[in-house]
């Protein structure tokens, strides 16, 4: 069966992007496999400076799940350009740049640095990430800033414009419409839940952070709910992440209306995951009758 | 795999048996085994939980990996009852390096101790003197005292509460029995090797973080080396030249 | 050690009380084991008149969660009056009666009914259920709301009124300090997250009423983020739910600023939990070196 | 346990073998085999998976319950796997009364079959005479026909492919032996349950609804009686009267 997918931007050979922050810039995941099996990677967070991100400890278990509290480490836009690019640009696979900034003219700016690389397909505006302060999250929560973003990184960038929204929000119907009307190509949904943990020994929290971004099988409840609700309210395609395991679960976003999905902290559980699903993908579609993989596109409310 | 290697396998747990005081030692049958070196580790998927834990490589022989660790929290309690197979992805990490010495001074704490015991019997097998300064709280704690001597070793043991050697740290023991070798490879709890690092220039310490990809990609692992930048325990670690890390 | 714990109208013995919903009237459960053991219960919601709830399924199993969309099914507060209240008389155990409706008026009437009968300690607002529609949810999401419904209540009420938040807001300091203001006694956080499934048989939402409330362990860190962050923003008790299925989990959520908390979704897993808690907890307070459960409470942030 | 009963037990398992296809039979020690009553069920804890599977109750010995389960998702798959201990919880619902009756009708569908089982068992033993229809889809699927037979039933079997019995459901098997008994015990699929709710006046049927507690407290699993008012599946049956319940 035949499951690529065409998004804004994006030929997707299948529907199955590893997640941000997720695969680094896939070379540690190159010495398991071959990237060119994926049918996109959505790369780690770029800002315009380096960052170092947060102090330690970043990360947290939880039930079916995890936290953490990187803080969008990463060695800026310039040297990701310089270091990481080269290598990403050997495979058959199609690269979303995930932006991030402190402010709208961060993103601005890691934009504009990116437009004339031809390896990157797709921006992927991370309004959503909880771990820097000031950073991010005021613009995920915010329709009118979220709206704001948007519409400036349009008109900054050559390629289409994905939006990743934040689910710690009361009203994700909101604010899709909003980054939708701003000119968004897509949206991806979700980021992670604000979570944390305390450490029983000292009685204070795990993550030097405080808090942490909760992802993994444990969210995929909230994930599938955020993407059925959005699908039915926006014309522009979904991109749905969280709690993603297997090839069962890809076809329950399929159903709630992600036109392709992310598969985030399972790359660290299982490392063969993202193959691993593509081999599954077509069996399972075929299993539950599928002729192909439109038909299984928001299914739950058509 | 059609795609690529495969790093992930699922190991015949052959034996999961107590040493000593909440440590445990496993043998698993994997042709991982092939390709580990001293000093590495393996990610662990214990039933029940979602992250991989990383235990050390303890001991390599052709198609077994020795583990032992140490009963901490859930997840290593629920290792103890494990039998059949083992999902494990490995072997990860840079490892000791397995240098041309003549004599080398191996400080492990704790369950910093088993990389030390096969990073030993490479060092044996190149003709190094090797001398094994083993640190635990208690008697009942220590373990492999008979396996390091067993080796070759010369091995000296601190309890913190005297109960058996030295009492005190490892440090302690080094200097009551004059060990005078300065290449030094250690792995233990933070103090012991912070202390380690000050008082040593030459050699390599292994170093414990919370992981999640245990193979470099999600930053989650990071400690700052003594210029600022940051290094990844799983990927660029967990073994560190001496004085390259601040600690 | 004692672990008895004085609150606005509860004098618990221990702070365990089974959560609203998870433990119907009681009577199930004193098949089980005695009552008396519990610190208190928290009933069933009570609506004015009969609710028969929504269709069925009503209950679908995620990643250590689960999802319920039951729909507020009850019998009406005077059915509960004559049939569950004389019952839960015989029981040396603190009654939180959690009160519900579609309108602010509703609650009142709930609440006026409700007050000369003894056995009742303390009311609950549910102002957060997501599973009724016009329902709770509108009036937990926005502070205003949720000011104005507190108020209203305790105008009504002759005893202390209890508040219980929605998780699925924005800024949920924002709303437990708009309710403090209200004159709430006390803080209850969180009621479910709201998620899905999807049939992958039909493609379609699993449950009839397509969306539900998630809870259960996959939701603790959300619940312990929002614990710690109203309890050092408001100065009125907190009780903790999300998750809970040990004594350290109750300790977590001490920890993070809860004075008691209740156990919901685990008494199906367990239904001996919550007096295997109760035996468990001063040991576990032992353990980590606690001479009374007051220095447990909000350790992490003092 | 100090506080109260115990319902709830880690009962050994003494065999989980495969009996059709997708059909395992397990045999549990327990001690709550003793309060068990024929049509009651059990819940299960499965490891991996948060909530609890409800399984009837096949077969009742001393200390000795007996299921029969159908591999229908993860969970039950999971369960083929299992040997050592299984948490259970039980034995919960009303079951099957056994009434004083010269003859009964048993209808089984699928893994609606097993509680009729003891059901079956227990009014022999009150020398009832006692008639099972079982259905399935096909013949790979049928178990138990044997069970029945040496028990001292009267067996009909029908299969939806006609590669056993009478082809078509147990309704048809029904016709074409002319077993005229008018009092009914059922358990099976929904629309089966349906049709002999119309055609039949006199008995039982049993019901599957998702449960969460399993106990009576949560409202999970409800169904409506012909009157509207709301019945739980858990507590108020499983078995409810024919007629009783709007299907
Ligand atoms: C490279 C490396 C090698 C190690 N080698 C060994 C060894 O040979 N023997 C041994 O006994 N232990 C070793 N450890 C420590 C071991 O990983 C932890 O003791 C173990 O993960 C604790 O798991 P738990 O479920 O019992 O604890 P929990 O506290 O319940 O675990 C919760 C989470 O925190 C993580 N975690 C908790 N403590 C640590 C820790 N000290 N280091 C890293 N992650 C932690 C767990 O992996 C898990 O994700 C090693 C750690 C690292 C990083
Ligand atoms: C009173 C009662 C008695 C039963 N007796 C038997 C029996 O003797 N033999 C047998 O094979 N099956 C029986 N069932 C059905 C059995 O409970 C389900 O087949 C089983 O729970 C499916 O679990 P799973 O993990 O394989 O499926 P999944 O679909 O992965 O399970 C997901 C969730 O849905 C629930 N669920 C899914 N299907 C059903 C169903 N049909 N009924 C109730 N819950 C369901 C599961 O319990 C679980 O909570 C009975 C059900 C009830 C209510
Ligand atoms: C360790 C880690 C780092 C992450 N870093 C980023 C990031 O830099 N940018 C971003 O947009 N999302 C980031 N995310 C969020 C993921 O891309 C994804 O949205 C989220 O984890 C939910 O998917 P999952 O449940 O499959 O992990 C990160 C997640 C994890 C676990
Ligand atoms: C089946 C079910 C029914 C519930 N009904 C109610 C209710 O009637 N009123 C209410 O305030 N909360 C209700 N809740 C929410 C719980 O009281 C609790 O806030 C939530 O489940 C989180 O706790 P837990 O993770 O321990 O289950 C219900 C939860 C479940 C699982
Ligand atoms: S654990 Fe992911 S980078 Fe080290
Ligand atoms: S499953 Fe809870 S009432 Fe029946």
């Amino acid at each position: 069966m035949d499951i690529s997918v065409k998004l804004p931007g994006l030929n997707l050979k299948n529907p199955i992007i590893p997640a941000s922050g997720c695969f680094g810039f896939g070379k540690e995941y190159a010495e398991l496999y071959d990237l060119s099996v994926l049918g996109g990677i959505a790369i780690k967070s770029a800002t315009p400076q380096e960052r170092f991100g947060n102090p330690t400890p970043r990360i947290a278990e939880t039930p079916m799940g995890m936290l953490n509290a990187i803080g969008l480490q990463n060695k800026g836009v310039d040297s990701i350009i310089e270091n990481e690019l080269p290598f990403l640009a050997q495979y058959d696979t199609e690269i979303m740049a995930n932006v991030a900034g402190a402010c709208e003219e961060d993103y601005v700016e890691v934009i504009k640095k990116l437009n004339d690389q031809p390896v990157i397909k797709a921006y992927e505006l991370n309004i959503s990430c909880p771990n820097v302060k000031h950073g991010g999250i005021g613009l995920g929560t915010k329709p009118e800033l979220a709206a704001h973003v948007t519409k400036i990184c349009k008109e900054a960038a050559t390629k289409p414009v994905y939006v990743k929204l934040s689910p710690n929000v009361t009203d994700i119907v909101e604010i899709a419409k909003a980054v939708e009307e701003a000119g968004a190509d897509g949206i991806v949904l979700i980021n992670t839940l604000m979570g944390m943990r305390i450490n029983l020994k000292t009685g204070k929290p795990l993550l030097a952070n405080v808090t942490g971004g909760l992802s993994g099988p444990a969210i995929k409840p909230v994930a599938l709910r955020m993407v059925y609700q959005v699908a039915q309210a926006v014309n522009i395609p979904i991109i749905g992440v969280g709690g993603i395991t297997c090839a069962e679960d890809v076809l329950e976003f399929l159903n709630a209306g992600a036109s392709a999905v992310e598969v985030g902290a399972q790359n660290f559980v299982d490392p063969y995951v993202c193959p691993k699903i593509i081999e599954d993908l077509p069996k399972v579609l075929e299993k539950y009758g599928y002729k192909n993989i439109e038909e299984a596109v928001g299914r739950s409310f058509k | 795999m059609k795609w690529g290697n495969s790093m992930q396998e699922f190991a015949k747990i052959l034996s999961n048996v107590k040493i000593a005081k909440d440590i445990w030692k496993m043998e698993l049958k994997t042709d991982l085994a092939k390709t580990a070196k001293p000093g590495q580790f393996i990610e662990i998927t214990v039933p029940g939980f979602y992250l991989r834990r990383p235990i050390s490589i303890s001991e390599i022989r052709e198609d077994v990996l020795v583990i032992i660790y140490k009963v901490l929290g859930e997840g290593t309690l629920k290792m103890t009852e494990l039998e059949g197979k083992l999902d494990i992805f490995g072997p990860l990490g840079n490892g000791f390096p397995i240098e041309d010495k003549e004599e080398v001074l191996l400080i492990g704490g704790g369950v910093g101790v088993p990389p030390l015991y096969e990073t030993a019997k490479q060092y044996l097998s190149k003709n190094a003197r090797v001398t094994a300064v083993l640190g635990a709280n208690d008697a009942d704690s220590v373990f492999y005292v008979d396996e390091f001597k067993a080796l070759g070793c010369d091995v000296y043991v601190a309890t913190m509460d005297g109960t058996l050697g030295t009492k005190g740290t490892a440090l302690d023991a080094i200097k009551e029995n004059n060990v005078t070798c300065n290449f030094v490879l250690s792995c233990g709890p933070l103090p012991m090797l912070k202390a380690i690092n000050e008082q040593y220039s030459e050699g390599y310490i292994s170093l414990e973080a919370r992981m999640a990809c245990g193979l470099g990609a999600c930053m989650g692992c990071v400690v700052k080396d003594v210029e600022g930048h940051s290094l990844r325990v799983c990927k660029d670690g967990p073994v560190f030249e001496m004085g390259k890390v601040a600690l």
